[in-house]
């Protein structure tokens, strides 16, 4: 029976496309990036903040930085050349994050749980999340869902998501979240809603592990697909490749 | 002239207390030997720099030789969190100075070009909004351009694949962030796995990093980045990433590990060899980038 | 999907009148016979851009394409002043925005950073002081650092060494300003020495310059920089550099050598036959960095 | 019979030291500091705008960007990074510049001959002169003398020299010039003066083909060693290396 967690996996890596370039954070959306290049999108185009261009690792990458990453990418450049020759000027199509938390607007904070200056937990912080998420053409979020991370407010915005009361004009900014119980999208005033659920969870589980209302954007509300045996063949296999103890 | 000396002179004739320090590499090459000789230096008051900092920052941080961080992102690559780091920053041990990635590598091209600030696209986030980070206005355009103040380091320790006895650095793999902390600080001092005569390098032309007149030191260090790895060469020590998470949880368990690993063992020649021949073997790379550039 | 494209289709599907184009190159890889197609194509009221205008814009210029010129140098290389621009320059038929090459480099990366402007350390000079070049308080130090303005031109034409069907631009030998000026403009094509299979060339993984996705066409074009020199695989053709400051001291020498050997020749394929295998042959390099690369 | 070209280049090449890291200009620059590198400097580091460092030309280069600088050279960086790592940051020790006109002030002129509108004579302009002139931790011109190219003041300042009345104080700006004449140097207010005579040449010269008066700087004024034979024939043999017809 496949986890919560690889339904998630399998979920965001469906809504890459083939050819886009997408800018892989740290954690699920590299490992659900790297399982759409083996699926449906075999040429995609991966680009990791490390300063790596359309990497084609040989195994599932430990980090942004693996070496396996480095080794039949097309180019390694440097970081800052990577930011604004690529990410800052629009040529990126998807930013593909993770988060600690979220809010209906989609502003994400990776920095810290409780207050900056006194944090109860201290995160790693922005890295190049903040750029990535307003600098490219869209972006994609996966997470898991309870009331601890989709709090009425973040306890920390470190990447902006939509400004309030409307979705930025320019189409940038959260365009779908993935979590443990479903597909997430925003609306024209830049709020979140639902837009599928997971097979086997509901609305109001959704309403009860959040801590803002989230209306369906559609009625009735579809169920995503169940991931099918080769999306989890392949993402088996894709851990496979790990070293030995580490979480995939 | 030479430049090559024993790591121990190098270290403690480079840095002093209270200095600013970026200990570069990104991902690889991360400088843990030169690292490991500051711990046993006993180094205090120091403000480290980093854009990423990672496990050998987390152990600096747990021998308490920083009072400040400057950074962007710290994390255990692919692993999780830093404990050292994130108790000294939960229980307010240590100042930090944050910023993103792109404002963090935009102090450093500021810092090596010389000038006071460096201008980049960004929104403001609760970052900017705590720490400020004023906005300029184009005189060309009117539009109002973010801006961050340089950073200029007193010195840069780096570890390279490669370097000749005139403190010329070779690198291969990753650039990440090095090249501008290198010439964003006073000082450059060098491990590097392996030190050629003057002059028996320069037709890897194409991958010179720094130029010897701008180092003032360099060391030779084999495995002088384990457990991070240096592309071409050997990869990542994995493991150790993922104990340091378990065995690190407690400051009993760090200071542990820093008197059995680095205050324990007088060099890194030492700390190669409790490792073990074998085990370092272990972490070689087959074939591969390095080999092929060092052909050419 | 393939990006190679005939030369003539190439140029006629990316430049129009009125454009504003950056033929790139550094003494070598002056795409020279992206350039005579352009000539033959008779394009006009263009705003040509180069840091370093020579030969080729000096025949550009000559054959009527340009109203404007935006430049830090205008020489011919190691051999004197360029006729045709300083015809037009002293009779007031071209208008020049003119820079220094620190300025005119830092205008390219604020262009290819997507920024307004861009800072530098700079004294006025003459130029600034008639041209303008303000500048912007440090919001840290209070400052006063001088800034340019960015420089987007519509189009930039390059030629390199070695391409693959997909655009990806591999490049070896002095980098010059070519990749900022490419990545500043808002299309960019280019000619190469050699097109290679998809996929071919990932292992020259530290040679690209250019990925193929921000290039919207490539033609294979060997010996496309003559006679300007290509790192590695041909020397420049110093006698026809030399023999242009002679020719083209009148509009009727200039106007003649263009009829002879651009206008009055169908394509750069003509061109090179015209030459002879035997001319291009002795200016082949005989070994270099080039093949070494390639080994590698 | 040497020229008198070919002494300026000698004189000129005598001022580099060894191991110094000289910014080359075109021109009579380029053939002094590759002479140096030949004669008393053998480690001297030659740098070009182009972005090459420690250039080791098997040839006299025709060019800043001839390919044979590029061979056995350290490095070749991209010019931005030479300009602003290397230059605008204090790491050139000598810039070495020729020009079309110089003032008592050591103001240089390499743009155009008369109104900058209306030029009589069109020049190649700055290129990295103004950077290098400003740069270096301080500067060696060279320059054929004649009343023309030592007006009471330049008709365009390229490359701006020492400011009025005084020479500037981190040491940077014009150091040396030298001409057909002689060399001079420049007193505490900035203004040049003589500090040796060309063989054969006479103070009376100097003020006669200069728009504006040079006072010596010491008394009595030496003359300058005549070039060695040894000079000379390095000198000749650089030049034996251009292909023929080029002027060296």
């Amino acid at each position: 029976m496949p986890s919560a967690r690889d339904w998630m996996i399998v979920a965001a890596a469906r809504l890459l496309e083939n050819q886009q370039r997408v800018l892989v954070g740290v954690g699920i959306p590299n490992i659900a990036a790297n399982l759409a290049k083996r699926l449906q999108a075999p040429d995609l185009v991966l680009v990791y903040e490390s300063g790596v261009i359309d990497a084609r690792p040989a195994r599932l990458p430990l980090s942004i930085g693996d070496g396996t990453l480095v080794d039949a990418a097309l180019a390694v450049i440097p970081m800052s050349e990577l930011f604004s020759h690529y990410l800052a000027t629009g040529w990126i199509d998807v930013g593909f994050l993770g988060a600690a938390q979220i809010d209906a607007s989609g502003n994400l904070n990776s920095t810290v749980i409780g207050d900056y200056q006194h944090p109860r937990v201290r995160l790693a912080g922005s890295g190049g999340a903040a750029e990535i998420a307003t600098g490219a053409k869209k972006t994609i979020i996966v997470m898991e869902h309870s009331r601890d991370r989709f709090p009425a407010k973040v306890d920390f915005i470190t990447s902006p998501g939509h400004p309030p009361g409307r979705r930025r004009a320019d189409g940038r900014g959260p365009w779908r979240v993935v979590t443990s119980l479903g597909l997430f999208g925003f609306d024209d005033s830049g709020r979140m809603g639902v837009m599928a659920l997971m097979p086997g969870h509901t609305q109001e589980e959704v309403l009860d592990l959040s801590g803002f209302r989230i209306p369906a954007l559609v009625d009735p509300l579809p169920v995503l697909p169940e991931p099918s045996a080769q999306e989890l063949q392949i993402l088996q296999d894709l851990r496979a490749t790990l070293p030995g103890g580490t979480q995939g | 002239m030479s430049k090559q000396q024993e790591l121990a002179d190098l270290i403690r004739e480079s840095i002093q207390d209270h200095m600013t320090v970026y200990m570069a590499g990104f991902s690889h090459l991360i400088p843990f030997a030169a690292g490991h000789e500051m711990i046993r230096q006993n180094l205090r008051h120091l403000t480290l720099c980093r854009a990423t900092p990672d496990l050998l920052y987390d152990q600096m941080i747990a021998a308490g030789l920083a009072d400040r961080l400057a950074f962007s992102y710290a994390g255990n690559p692919g692993v999780g969190l830093l404990p050292a780091f994130r108790h000294a920053a939960e229980s307010g041990l240590l100042a930090l100075d944050e910023y993103t990635h792109a404002e963090m590598i935009c102090r450093l091209e500021a810092g090596a070009a010389g000038l006071p600030f460096w201008p980049l696209a960004a929104e403001d986030n609760d970052l900017s909004r705590l720490r400020g980070r004023p906005r300029v206005a184009c005189p060309f355009t009117g539009q109002d351009v973010a801006v961050v103040p340089a950073l200029n380091p007193d010195v840069a320790v780096l570890h390279v694949q490669m370097a000749d006895d005139e403190g010329n650095l070779y690198v291969w793999g990753l650039p990440g962030d090095i090249k501008e902390a290198a010439l964003a600080s006073r000082v450059i001092v060098a491990t590097a796995e392996k030190v050629h005569p003057a002059d028996s390098l320069r037709h890897l032309r194409d991958y010179l990093m720094i130029p010897g007149f701008r180092v003032k030191g360099v060391t030779e260090v084999p495995f002088g980045a384990h457990p991070s790895y240096a592309t071409g060469l050997y990869e990542r020590d994995t493991r150790l990433y993922q104990e340091w998470t378990q065995l690190a949880k407690t400051d009993e368990g760090r200071q542990a590990w820093l008197d059995d690993w680095v205050r324990g063992v007088p060099s890194h020649a030492a700390y190669l060899a409790k490792l073990g021949e074998n085990y370092l073997d272990a972490l070689k790379t087959r074939e591969g980038g390095f080999n092929r550039a060092l052909s050419s």
